[in-house]
């Protein structure tokens, strides 16, 4: 390199934001507890106590909201804060009598407190419409709907078995951990890339598009006069627009045909069950905003009728390994169709291969 | 009547609105005002109007910066550029309101006023500028001792749960690893120079609090290896209000415990370190003093062979101890070797092992097989048997 | 010394020998005493001396003979020819004496005088003659009112478990059912015309004792949909030598019974009819009375996809009445008519169903997906949805 | 069809073959007990019994022997006899004290009885060098070396956990449920073919040859005379001998690379858990007639570890789900190897894809 300017000196050292009583006890906490909806305390082997307050956060941050944090930090919290993988705003303090300052505080900002313990906390999303070229609907304003009419679950005024994870993303890329969530809201392209022929060659390289496709719908083909470019077999394409990825000269977005799938029964943890994927619960909702109203309230069924049967800990997909698939499509009322059953390379491993069957509708 | 009819709607409600964050940052940004015009006109017409990223970045790094333009200039003039910096967080997402309240003004001059706290791989997100003011805004950041993350084919910004910061659980400690392994790898993080993107993600535990299980092509999952710390006064306290019975000895995967209604008994032996019971009686139980991580690869989303998750490669190692993170650094940069070599374009790592198969991959990289490595043998009968001379 | 050092050890020990069985036909059959030579020289050079099959049968009949030769007929001339013939066996292996008598005089007349009872498929396999035999043996077996079965790409020949005939647990016909469909379907059994292969298996509770879901194209398998019968008095006495919690709640894979140490409770709507607690007491517990069967598709050896079990296509159907029977007969045919005009060479029913698609298999047979055909909905976004008229 | 002679006539309708006692009871049996090792009794709603006495078989049987079994029937059982779907031979009569005399007159002609209940029963096997041109291994020698050393789990004298179904193919075409046994004797090839180039044009259809492998592994190719074969990519080949059932120019048996592998976990009943695959236990073994020592001692083994650990009713495979595959191969000494990770089409499913672990060796 010949630059003259400093390079990759890397991120500032966590040291220098931890707040004092967590360098003090870092490595010795001992264990914690829930204080009440969105607060925990931590007791170290020391004696010593933090207590952490969550704020929801709904991710897209203006620098003056920034500020505003940074006032309570500085009032409250030796001038330190966090933001946890999930994008909510820790606020740290070992003053328990500072909690309810800084619960208020954050409500004044129009931040409620919440997303500990058995609760919803917020929901992992992507860029949507704010910013990315590839998306099927909204990120934010569709989280924003739902979280809006899951706050009772956050903020701890409806208590829940246990964890529930949503996430969105708002193409199949799923940038953000989508696919192992308790619920999932997926963008989805629901027509094959409208494929500019005079552009193809131009601004992309053809055998990289040929080879993007993951079911080898897309072959080199020629135009009458000689332009070269690209054929997709409308059979094959299951608009995943990985093409679109690597070539802006095939774009899927429509204003009616995009729109929104859910999913269900994903998680990370390694608590009891294994980490799993969701499965496909409703393959299509059009995109309605601003509010999404289906899209809610299908969720809504959903947290429901899992939060009144589940039993302690027990997560969206533990309940429905529990129960069955054929009951939770019951009990949410959703129309299983066509496209619930896999036809991707293992699909045939998620046939059931077994006589194992409940009493159902079929039945009669 | 308002401009933003639409968008006006997403202020109601008590979780907090994106939309007034935009009108924020609007007040002082023309470029956040076409944002939210742009915005409500998406959500008119149900679509967005962002055009593929060309490439934009600053000077010595290739990556970084997510080159983003509106489709439709003419109507949006501020919003013609409106690409994105990725800033690498600093581990465990700790900051002193100093060092935010710089990076707000440095933003303010020289973006939208608009952030991401964080991206979903982990960076601080500065959320639209022009590529003139790139250069400036890293010079700033210079200042600011900030350096800019991953994009593109290279080492993605790592990222950590905040392990023993705050965590009684962590089993190593993850913000130092994390940090360590950050700047180590400066050079692959900011030059692009692998068949496809690489994430390392660090959890303290199998709770595993930053989902690298399922989004990192390396994860890096705390564990231990001797028994479960266990205090039956405090177990006793649980039993009050617990039903231990039903809600921990029973959702035990392996199965492993006995509760007689009076005295908890784990089999360690058998124990899969799931961390349930830890989790359901924090203050009775904790992971063992005896503690390092599991080392598993392979996880992504589904583009193109389908979503992986991470897979175990190494059951267990003392990474914190220097001689032991450095022989998990020669590892993967033999890794990055082979998959460098042999690896097709835009072919993860998880696609790379699937691929070659998961025992020639260890093979190469001279790890020996054993069965913690598979859910279960193979149980098609197409064996490779190597043709020694007979 | 005998010729046959190495086969003579396996006269030894108390299981049958096979052995003696060569020894026993070869007292009168010169084609037994080449097979008892040929088979010690094989265990001499650890290899087999047979060669491949040409097409042989008899008149009429494309399938039931499996053609075979020695490699070396100059050392073994009477095994130059060593064909088998499979015969239809009874539904549910059922013999007279007569009948089998009848037999064994015939097949030492024509042929070797070894056996197999049976087939693996489910014949009773004749093994060992000469293709000149083969027209006088057919003749014969007409006489003995026994056809022959299935080889090739055919319909192979249909097999059950003994059902009614024996077991208090079948909850369908099978002897019967399977019966008929020998019968309906001769043609197809006897003149291979499909794709490949087609196994019709039939099992009359969900123990499956003929192996049906592992080895049969259509697997039927039998099941009730009302509740367990049970018999409080007979559990109570169980429960005096049986540990009822554990080895029959506790391994109820759906978790729906309750014992209370005195009284068994069964939430019939959750349980997935494995059989488990039925087995286990079985003066006690019963299969429902409304009762009939599932059919599953697809099972197969791994060559060439991998091996498959069966999938769930029709959950309940009461197969042992008429109309029900007839509809099944007529799904069947469609399937075959697809299969027939859109399966590759050599591609089972499995395969086909696995590449077309599960759900655009079942709307060409014209059944409408229900969850219970799944173990969990897709977890890959790639759906294609169809694309109608906007 | 131009013949005279009678064709399609089909089996003899079972009725004709039933005992009188089945006849009668037909779809009226209430229950069932065992009454000792290999013998049944079955209770009819109207209070009959019917005894079964299951006697083994080696399937592989002389006219002279079915005639030595028809004399038994003939003189306990009303003339009727029946072979089981594991090709046992099975004596029914409804005089409980004939059951000791068919038991004594099937011990007299060299047949023990048992394999009923938890137990071993026969196993399930194939041809093997008496009769097929593909087979790896023998069938016939070595299930009699096998149950001779389990034959006290077979007679009830050495009482197991639950039901252990032991099968044997002798290649890969797999004739039999092996696949889905709880202990599966499969024979295997280790080398590729051994193409005779100038007879593959002769006797077989190269593109059917092409297609029928597995891994891609054959293409179409010409001798330097012009002469039309096919060559094998010896890196691909894993030696399934499907393209020697296709064309017989194409051998793949071999005195000194052949051999058999075994396998373990598989069940096809639905009972409990549902029906699953056999897995690799142990990949090779070399053939050592006449009584494959090796072989026997590897199933003893495995047996024993299980049936000492087993709880009542509980199959190999689910005994292996609860202890773990760690402890498996641990426990019975086998070496865990790369031939134990699968590498064909689903092999990453099969990948340990949680960080859920046991303790064990891994950890010093
Ligand atoms: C702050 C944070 C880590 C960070 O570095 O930022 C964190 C912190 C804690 N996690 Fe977590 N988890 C955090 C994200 C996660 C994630 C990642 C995610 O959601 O994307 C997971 C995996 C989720 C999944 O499985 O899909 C996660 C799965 C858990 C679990 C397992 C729960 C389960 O039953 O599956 C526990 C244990 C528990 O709560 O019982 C846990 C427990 C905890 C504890 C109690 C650990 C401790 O002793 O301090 C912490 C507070 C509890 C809480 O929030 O309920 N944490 N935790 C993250 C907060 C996110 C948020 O703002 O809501
Ligand atoms: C900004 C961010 C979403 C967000 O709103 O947080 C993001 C945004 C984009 N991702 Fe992502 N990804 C982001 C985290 C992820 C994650 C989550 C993670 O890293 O933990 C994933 C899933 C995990 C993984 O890596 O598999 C993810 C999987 C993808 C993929 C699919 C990759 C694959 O192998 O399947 C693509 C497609 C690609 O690489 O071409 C992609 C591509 C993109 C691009 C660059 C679009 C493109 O095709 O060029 C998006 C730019 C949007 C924009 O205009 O700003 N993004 N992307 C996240 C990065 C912020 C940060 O640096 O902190
Ligand atoms: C005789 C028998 C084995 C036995 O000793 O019992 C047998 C013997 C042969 N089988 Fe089989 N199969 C026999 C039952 C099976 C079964 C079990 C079943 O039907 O329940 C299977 C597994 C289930 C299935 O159908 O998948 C079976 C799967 C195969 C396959 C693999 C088919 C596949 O789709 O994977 C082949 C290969 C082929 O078709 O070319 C095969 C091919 C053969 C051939 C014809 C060899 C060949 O490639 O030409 C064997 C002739 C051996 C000989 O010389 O006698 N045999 N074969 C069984 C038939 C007896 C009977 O009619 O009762
Ligand atoms: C006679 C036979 C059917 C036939 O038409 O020939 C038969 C007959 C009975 N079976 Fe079976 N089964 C027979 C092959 C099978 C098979 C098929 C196989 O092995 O290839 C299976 C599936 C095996 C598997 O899962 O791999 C089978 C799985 C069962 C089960 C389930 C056991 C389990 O726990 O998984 C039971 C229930 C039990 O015994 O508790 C059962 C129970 C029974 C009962 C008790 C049914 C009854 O009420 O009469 C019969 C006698 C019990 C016994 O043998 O222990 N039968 N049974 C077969 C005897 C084979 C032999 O000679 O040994
Ligand atoms: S999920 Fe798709 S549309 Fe959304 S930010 Fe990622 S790449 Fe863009
Ligand atoms: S959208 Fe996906 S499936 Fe369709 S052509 Fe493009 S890459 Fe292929
Ligand atoms: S992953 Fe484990 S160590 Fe890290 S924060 Fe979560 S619970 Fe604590
Ligand atoms: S950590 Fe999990 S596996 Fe271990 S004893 Fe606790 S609940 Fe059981
Ligand atoms: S499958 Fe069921 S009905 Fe048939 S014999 Fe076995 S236990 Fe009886
Ligand atoms: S049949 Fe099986 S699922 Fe049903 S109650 Fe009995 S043990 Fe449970
Ligand atoms: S398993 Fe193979 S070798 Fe054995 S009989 Fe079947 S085809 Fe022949
Ligand atoms: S033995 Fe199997 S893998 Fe090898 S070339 Fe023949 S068909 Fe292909």
């Amino acid at each position: 390199m010949s630059f003259e300017r400093k390079t990759d000196f890397g991120p500032p050292h966590y040291s220098r934001f931890l707040p004092p009583a967590i360098k003090a006890n870092y490595g010795k906490w001992k264990y914690h507890e829930i204080v009440k909806p969105g607060v925990l305390v931590h007791v170290s082997e020391s004696g010593d106590k933090l207590f952490t307050v969550r704020g929801a956060s709904g991710r897209l941050t203006a620098t003056d909201k920034l500020r505003m944090f940074c006032d309570i930090a500085d009032k409250h919290c030796d001038g330190f804060l966090r933001f946890t993988s999930r994008h909510n705003v820790e606020f740290m303090t070992t003053h328990e009598e500072r909690v309810d300052d800084i619960i208020q505080a954050l409500a004044d900002i129009g931040h409620p407190v919440g997303g500990i313990g058995a609760a919803i906390t917020s929901i992992v999303h992507t860029q949507g419409w704010v910013h990315c070229h590839s998306s099927a609907t909204d990120a934010s304003g569709v989280v924003k709907a739902v979280m809006d009419e899951v706050i009772e679950y956050f903020d701890g005024r409806k208590p829940i078995p246990g964890k529930l994870r949503i996430a969105l993303a708002c193409c199949l890329n799923m940038c953000g951990a989508v696919h192992c969530s308790d619920i999932a809201i997926l963008g989805v392209h629901t027509r094959p890339p409208a494929t500019d022929d005079t552009q193809v060659n131009k601004q992309c390289e053809i055998p990289n598009v040929v080879a993007a496709c993951p079911t080898a719908a897309i072959r080199p083909s020629t135009l009458e006069d000689g332009t070269r470019t690209v054929e997709v077999d409308q059979e094959r394409c299951m608009f995943c627009a990985n093409c679109f990825t690597v070539c802006p000269a095939m774009p899927l977005n429509n204003p009616t045909t995009d729109g929104i799938s859910l999913w269900v029964g994903g998680k990370v943890s390694n608590a009891r069950s294994k980490p799993t994927f969701s499965k496909l619960a409703v393959p299509f909702i059009p995109n309605n905003p601003p509010r999404w109203p289906e899209v809610t309230s299908k969720i809504i069924t959903m947290i429901e009728e899992w939060s009144k049967d589940a039993l302690p800990f027990e997560r969206m997909g533990e309940w429905i390994e529990r129960i069955g698939w054929p009951a939770f499509f019951d009990r949410c009322e959703i129309e299983f169709t066509k496209q619930h059953i896999d036809d991707f390379k293992h699909a045939g491993l998620s046939y059931n291969r077994s006589a194992h069957l409940r009493r159902a509708s079929y039945m009669d | 009547m308002s401009d933003t009819p639409l968008l006006d709607e997403l202020e109601k409600g008590p979780w907090p609105s994106f939309v007034k964050e935009i009108k924020m940052a609007a007040k002082n940004s023309a470029m956040s005002q076409d944002l939210l015009d742009l915005l409500e006109k998406s959500y008119r017409d149900k679509i967005g109007y962002w055009k593929h990223g060309g490439i934009v970045g600053v000077m010595g790094y290739g990556g970084g910066v997510i080159g983003r333009y509106v489709a439709i200039p003419e109507q949006y003039p501020n919003v013609r550029h409106f690409h994105t910096i990725r800033v690498n967080q600093p581990a465990g997402w700790y900051y002193s309101t100093d060092a935010l309240r710089a990076i707000c003004d440095m933003w303010d001059e020289h973006g939208s006023g608009l952030t991401n706290m964080h991206g979903s791989t982990g960076d601080l997100v500065l959320l639209g500028t022009t590529t003139e003011e790139l250069e400036p805004i890293f010079d700033e950041l210079i200042k600011l001792e900030f350096d800019i993350g991953g994009s593109g084919s290279d080492v993605r910004t790592p990222s950590c749960c905040l392990g023993k910061s705050r965590c009684e659980w962590a089993c190593f400690d993850t913000m130092e690893v994390c940090h360590k392994i950050t700047m180590q790898y400066q050079d692959e993080l900011h030059r692009p120079a692998f068949p496809y993107k690489w994430k390392f993600k660090f959890s303290g535990c199998p709770n595993d609090c930053v989902a690298a299980i399922a989004r990192a092509d390396i994860s890096f999952i705390g564990t231990w290896r001797d028994d479960i710390q266990q205090d039956d006064a405090a177990v006793a306290e649980y039993a009050k209000t617990l039903n231990i019975l039903r809600d921990v000895v029973e959702r035990c995967p392996s199965r492993c415990m006995e509760w007689n209604g009076d005295k908890l008994t784990i089999d360690n032996d058998n124990c899969v370190h799931c961390m349930h019971c830890i989790n359901a009686m924090p203050k009775a139980l904790a992971p063992g003093k005896d503690r390092g991580c599991s080392i598993l690869m392979g996880a992504k989303a589904p583009i193109i062979e389908g979503a992986m998750l991470s897979s175990m490669m190494i059951p267990f190692v003392k990474i914190d101890e220097e001689e032991d993170y450095e022989a998990v650094c020669e590892i993967v940069e033999e890794i990055w070797d082979i998959w460098s070599d042999e690896g097709k374009n835009r072919e993860r790592i998880g696609e790379f092992i699937e691929r070659v198969g998961k025992s020639n991959f260890l093979e190469a990289i001279g790890l020996e097989p054993i069965p913690e490595m598979v859910a279960h043998p193979r149980d098609n009968p197409y064996i490779f048997f190597e043709q020694e001379e007979d």
